[in-house]
């Protein structure tokens, strides 16, 4: 068998030389043992997934929201999974397929941290050496994701180059990659990066979809009119997507962050947002062709959002390609709009989401009208790692839902966490 | 296509620098420089701002020259500013090639690029992150416009790769002396002989880069077969410790030129043993 | 049906007169809904552990643990139920008893902030207001915790008596009970407190048994030889040792807090430690006669333990009963021990327990080799709130296991998270 | 069984005080003015380090006492010590009861705190979170030896609940005014009047405390019904607030004195009131 390596003019393999191989090496092993299930090892991921991670996650009517929005509302809980988002399904896939392959040392990238913590986790299950690369401003924003790396086992190696931040970090990992790639296996965080790393990610993930697609049959008696998502690299948005693509009746919609706005700065080089699928160009970046947050030369501008996992300038190249085709709906929330949805979330549901998965639901909002009958989001993380961020944000906004923190400050240790 | 001339009578000593680092004027003096150290090909950087390929080194010399406003246009008049006769090689990643728009025909993409370069004076390419299956646009346009694109063969290439990268290779094959990134080493790596011997039956000339920096490793590289040296960070180093120092330019422009006169040197000496093995 | 105030000499209900009509209110509701399923309360209860709370939970074959000990050793995995540990098992289970109590209002004290965060997502999953009494010390050391509360809409009310933790914040919740009692339901944390609560949160945490009761036969094709786990007031002691209780050939083992030590300094009132079970003498507080931590004369010693959850005085009822019919045994170990089994687990099986969880595997480390061929090991929750002290109390000692967090420091910020 | 006695001819005032606070000498003057204030049954508060049914005025009492050293055996110790004639209860919580080992006989529990608390004179108890229902250990003790247990009827106290109280009740029963903890409040419970006239068939006499400050307020009550006014938490506040203001002892026992005179010159004018409504 042999994978296709794009996704219409998307995709590809744009990578030095030097990890070629390694990319041919990796498709070989994704073809033998993710599509062709040799030596059984969907099924020892299936397996584990269920025994380590907790899977199948529910799928949870939505009592009050359903009722704000006269609408039915799922919700996916993929917080629920072990380390608190999706990003274990994709990093316990790769290690263990690291594993098959042989390989004796697992790196990656992390921006939020959700990534590393999760690529850790796995690498510790599984007794793999993994170091994470994570910018330094990422390292001072998310001190608790670090700790847990770290408690896992995990080196975690701050990147000083640039903002500090994703888009340095997997630069970094890339060359670490380049000097190691023999022994080493790069277990990238998103549905992005050189074929095969944006099917093989999206197969990994594609168990949310698996499941829904179940799951809202047997709750709702048919297909959903709708189903939601954020996107920052788009792994749990193909991940939610991927079994509904066929459906053509059944809307996707990949939440953006809008950020503070849509206008970028070309002479600063930076776009206050991360809408690559909205209002990126297409471009080559990280060994893929996609839509990218970039200047008029192709110059990689900084993103921007409130959340650091959505916080890229790129996007999956399955997903710019959906969206050409029109299949899939790219759209984006702002950040005050994404954490008014957090609050709300919180308090109708009892559901804390990352800032992330809230993008979906500020869409939800914003366009439950339009949305039909039945609607399924993606709640792709659980909001622990942003209560500091959601804080400090909060303080500074005008914000309807957002409840009143003062016992914090009252009783001592200023206004963090 | 032409740049197998350069290789053709002695070892070619290849530099790299980035265009515009730290400014557009010093960088001018900077290339000429080399050339009068011996440089014989120069591979002229075009800054990407996620140079994924390279170490801190030259992660710093595109970051100097980003930010005192290095743009593709801007890269072009650079080149056009240059008064050097060695032929110059642009060396960049994908993305400025694919976004690039002619700014007379409009045109955008690799051909825009190629052409564009071409008027420029540039005669070939290295694009880090193009592997040869991906060149196919790029190498049309180089055809037509009769430049040279360069692959990189690295210590991992093997087998099939080999053969099909030999096929789309011109000018010279850039042979990767280690894994990794850019950078300069204290120590010739093990790797070079091995990789050197991989490509040996090829028909173009084979430059080896990846931490070379002193003449003496110049001199055991090509001792051991290659064809030509690529330097670049240890070149860099010069220019940021200048930069960093305040060093007049024209102390900066006097080091860069006797760093290159060694490494020139190091490669004869080196050719000369060979000579003296290949004799004996 | 009438069931049963005491475990033999235990339990009972020794509550001021005002609350006692409540206390009857909520005796017949258990009665009537709990245990005869009235109106289907049981099925709602069970239908929403999965649907918003992610039940089942796997019991994990723990591949290096096992290795290590030459045991077959499972995790039952409380820490991924929503909220990350057992307590939700209890809070929704009262929640959604309240409601069908028509009572418009939920009270709750909570220590570490587990039990608050729980009773937070269950009051606004089910639409309940809700307010946390918690010590000011505790909210101090919990800011993690207090903010979720907040952030699920709930009122957090500072406790300034005493030494402002666990103890003061039940003595605190009875009071504003004794006053709202008419309209209020105490949602207690734990398996403490007068009749029918010790009964009432074990049958809500008994879930947790009956599950492990059925995986470890479908997994290690018969009963384990023994069960663990970490006695704080006994909830997740109780909830997994209940279905067990009449199979007399396995051993349950409830691991309690030994502090720093299990000497006491009656001088002080203070017993640096919270080993009530295996040290504490008969007496009566919180409205039950049980095991305490108390003084000659019977005042209650402040206790102490590195994890802010076993950090309690008293002790289940029905534990204290079952420890003296020999059919539970009362084991207890160390901060130092527990720091160790926190690193050790997350090392080995990238599972990162709370601290509470950490001593049953502190227990494990020291006893595997009498424990038999198959031991289940109950990973009552994350440690993700226990983070900050695991950095303070890993630095103060020497431990074996211990990670190096010097990036921490490096990367600025101070050695905090 | 005699606590009955003091309610017979006139509405008794009923104070309470935690033993020893905020000193064991202080504590002995203050319960002494408060017979001299006109008490007739004085609840003497023996301290437990979980107060549960208590506001933060008699939380505050409980705290001094016991930093000051008070123990159960230094509470009757001062018990003894105190020279005043008329009967006094232990009001306190059931584990000091349960845990009490008598310093003679060396038996443990009701029975033996009970004895303990006979032989320094006490004549009754109210144990806070002893209900009815959990009461027959001490109830026998008290009946041997000779000793009134009194229970609290809170507004939430119905029905079944309530016959089964009255079985067991003697001395008086007291009647909560509210629903919550102790402590002073402005104004007298509307729940009151309800709350006697649940019990008024009974043949005990009724006292009814909680949140009862002023004269005024003992007036209302006892023209309500009351046999009797039971009075904590003003009184603690004037202890606590000579503590923290450093007053001499000497002033806290005027104040104490005269605001005992005004509670109970307050239920006597109730008493008229009612005798004039009576009568009328
Ligand atoms: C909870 C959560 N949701 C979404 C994302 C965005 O990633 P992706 O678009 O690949 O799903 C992240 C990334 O860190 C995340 O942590
Ligand atoms: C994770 C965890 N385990 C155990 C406990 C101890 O409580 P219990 O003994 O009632 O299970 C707590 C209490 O907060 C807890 O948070």
């Amino acid at each position: 068998m042999s994978t296709d390596k794009t996704f219409g003019d998307y995709g590809g393999q744009y990578v030095p030389e030097s990890l070629m191989p390694a990319i041919e090496e990796l498709t070989d092993a994704y073809e033998r043992y993710v599509l062709d299930n040799e030596d059984g090892f969907m099924d020892e991921f299936y397996r584990r997934l269920a025994d380590f991670g907790g899977r199948p996650l529910p799928l949870q009517y939505a009592e009050s929201l359903s009722e704000r929005y006269d609408t039915d509302v799922y919700l996916k809980r993929e917080d629920l999974l072990h380390g608190g988002a999706h990003k274990l399904n994709n990093a316990l896939g790769q290690v263990l397929l690291a594993k098959y392959m042989g390989k004796e040392r697992i790196i990656a990238e992390t921006g939020a941290g959700q990534h590393g913590t999760a690529t850790a986790m796995a690498a510790a299950h599984l007794d793999m050496p993994c170091e994470i690369y994570m910018g330094e401003t990422d390292i001072r924003r998310q001190r608790p994701n670090v700790f847990r790396m770290k408690t896992n086992g995990s080196e975690v190696t701050p990147v000083t180059t640039g903002r500090g931040t994703l888009k340095e970090a997997i630069s970094e990992t890339m060359r670490d990659w380049a000097t190691t790639v023999e022994h080493t296996h790069y277990v990238i965080g998103s549905v992005v990066g050189p074929h095969p790393f944006p099917r093989m990610v999206r197969d990994f993930q594609a168990v949310i979809s698996e499941e829904v697609r179940e799951q809202v049959q047997e709750k709702a008696g048919r297909l959903p009119d709708a189903v939601l998502a954020c996107a920052g690299g788009g792994s749990n948005t193909m991940g939610t997507f991927h079994h509904f693509v066929d459906d053509e009746d059944v809307g996707l919609s990949a939440v953006e962050a809008g950020g503070s706005s849509l206008a970028v700065d070309e002479e600063a080089g930076v776009a206050p947002n991360s809408a690559s699928l909205s209002t990126g160009e297409e471009g080559v970046l990280h060994g893929a062709r996609t839509k990218l947050l970039q200047d008029s030369h192709g110059q990689i501008m900084e993103s921007h959002s409130v959340s650091a996992g959505l916080d890229y300038a790129g996007v999956g190249p399955e997903l710019a390609h959906l969206v050409d085709e029109g299949r899939v709906d790219a759209v984006n929330v702002d950040d005050d709009s994404a954490l008014e949805a957090f609050h709300r979330l919180s308090q109708d549901e009892g559901v804390i989401p990352a800032l992330e998965t809230a993008h979906a639901f500020g869409y939800l909002e914003q366009h439950h009208d339009e949305l039909g009958d039945v609607v399924v989001v993606n709640v792709s993380g659980r909001g622990d790692k942003d209560l500091e961020t959601v804080l400090e944000e909060t303080e500074k906004r005008d914000l309807d839902v957002a409840p009143d923190m003062s016992v914090l400050r009252e009783t001592g240790g200023g206004g963090g966490i | 296509m032409g740049l197998e001339r350069v290789f053709a009578d002695e070892p070619a000593f290849v530099p790299y620098v980035a265009a515009g680092d730290p400014s557009y004027e010093e960088s001018l003096e900077y290339v000429e420089a080399l050339e009068r150290g011996g440089a014989d090909v120069i591979e002229l950087g075009l800054p990407f701002s996620e140079p994924i390929a390279e170490g801190s080194t030259i992660q710093g010399a595109v970051v100097r020259s980003l930010e005192a406003g290095m743009t593709p246009e801007r890269y072009f008049a650079f080149v056009e500013d240059l008064d050097v006769g060695v032929p110059l090689v642009c060396m960049t990643y994908y993305n400025l090639v694919y976004q690039y728009t002619h700014p007379e025909t409009g045109e955008t993409g690799p051909r825009a690029f190629a052409r564009r370069a071409a008027e420029a004076g540039i005669e070939g390419f290295v694009v880090v992150d193009l592997p040869a299956e991906e060149a196919g646009p790029l190498r049309e346009a180089c055809d037509e416009f009769g430049q040279d694109l360069v692959f990189i063969i690295a210590p991992t290439t093997r087998g099939d790769r080999l053969d099909r990268m030999r096929e789309h290779v011109s000018g010279y094959v850039y042979v990767q002396a280690r894994l990794g990134v850019t950078g300069a080493r204290d120590d010739v790596s093990g790797q070079t002989e091995a990789s050197l011997a991989r490509v040996a039956d090829w028909d173009v000339p084979k430059a080896v880069g990846f931490g070379i920096k002193t003449g003496d490793h110049a001199e055991r590289i090509v001792a051991a077969g290659a064809d030509g040296v690529i330097v670049g960070s240890a070149l860099v180093d010069i220019v940021a410790e200048g930069h960093e120092e305040g060093q007049p330019t024209a102390e900066v422009v006097q080091r860069l030129e006797s760093k290159a006169r060694e490494l020139k040197q190091g490669a004869l000496a080196g050719a000369r043993a060979r000579a003296g093995v290949d004799g004996s």
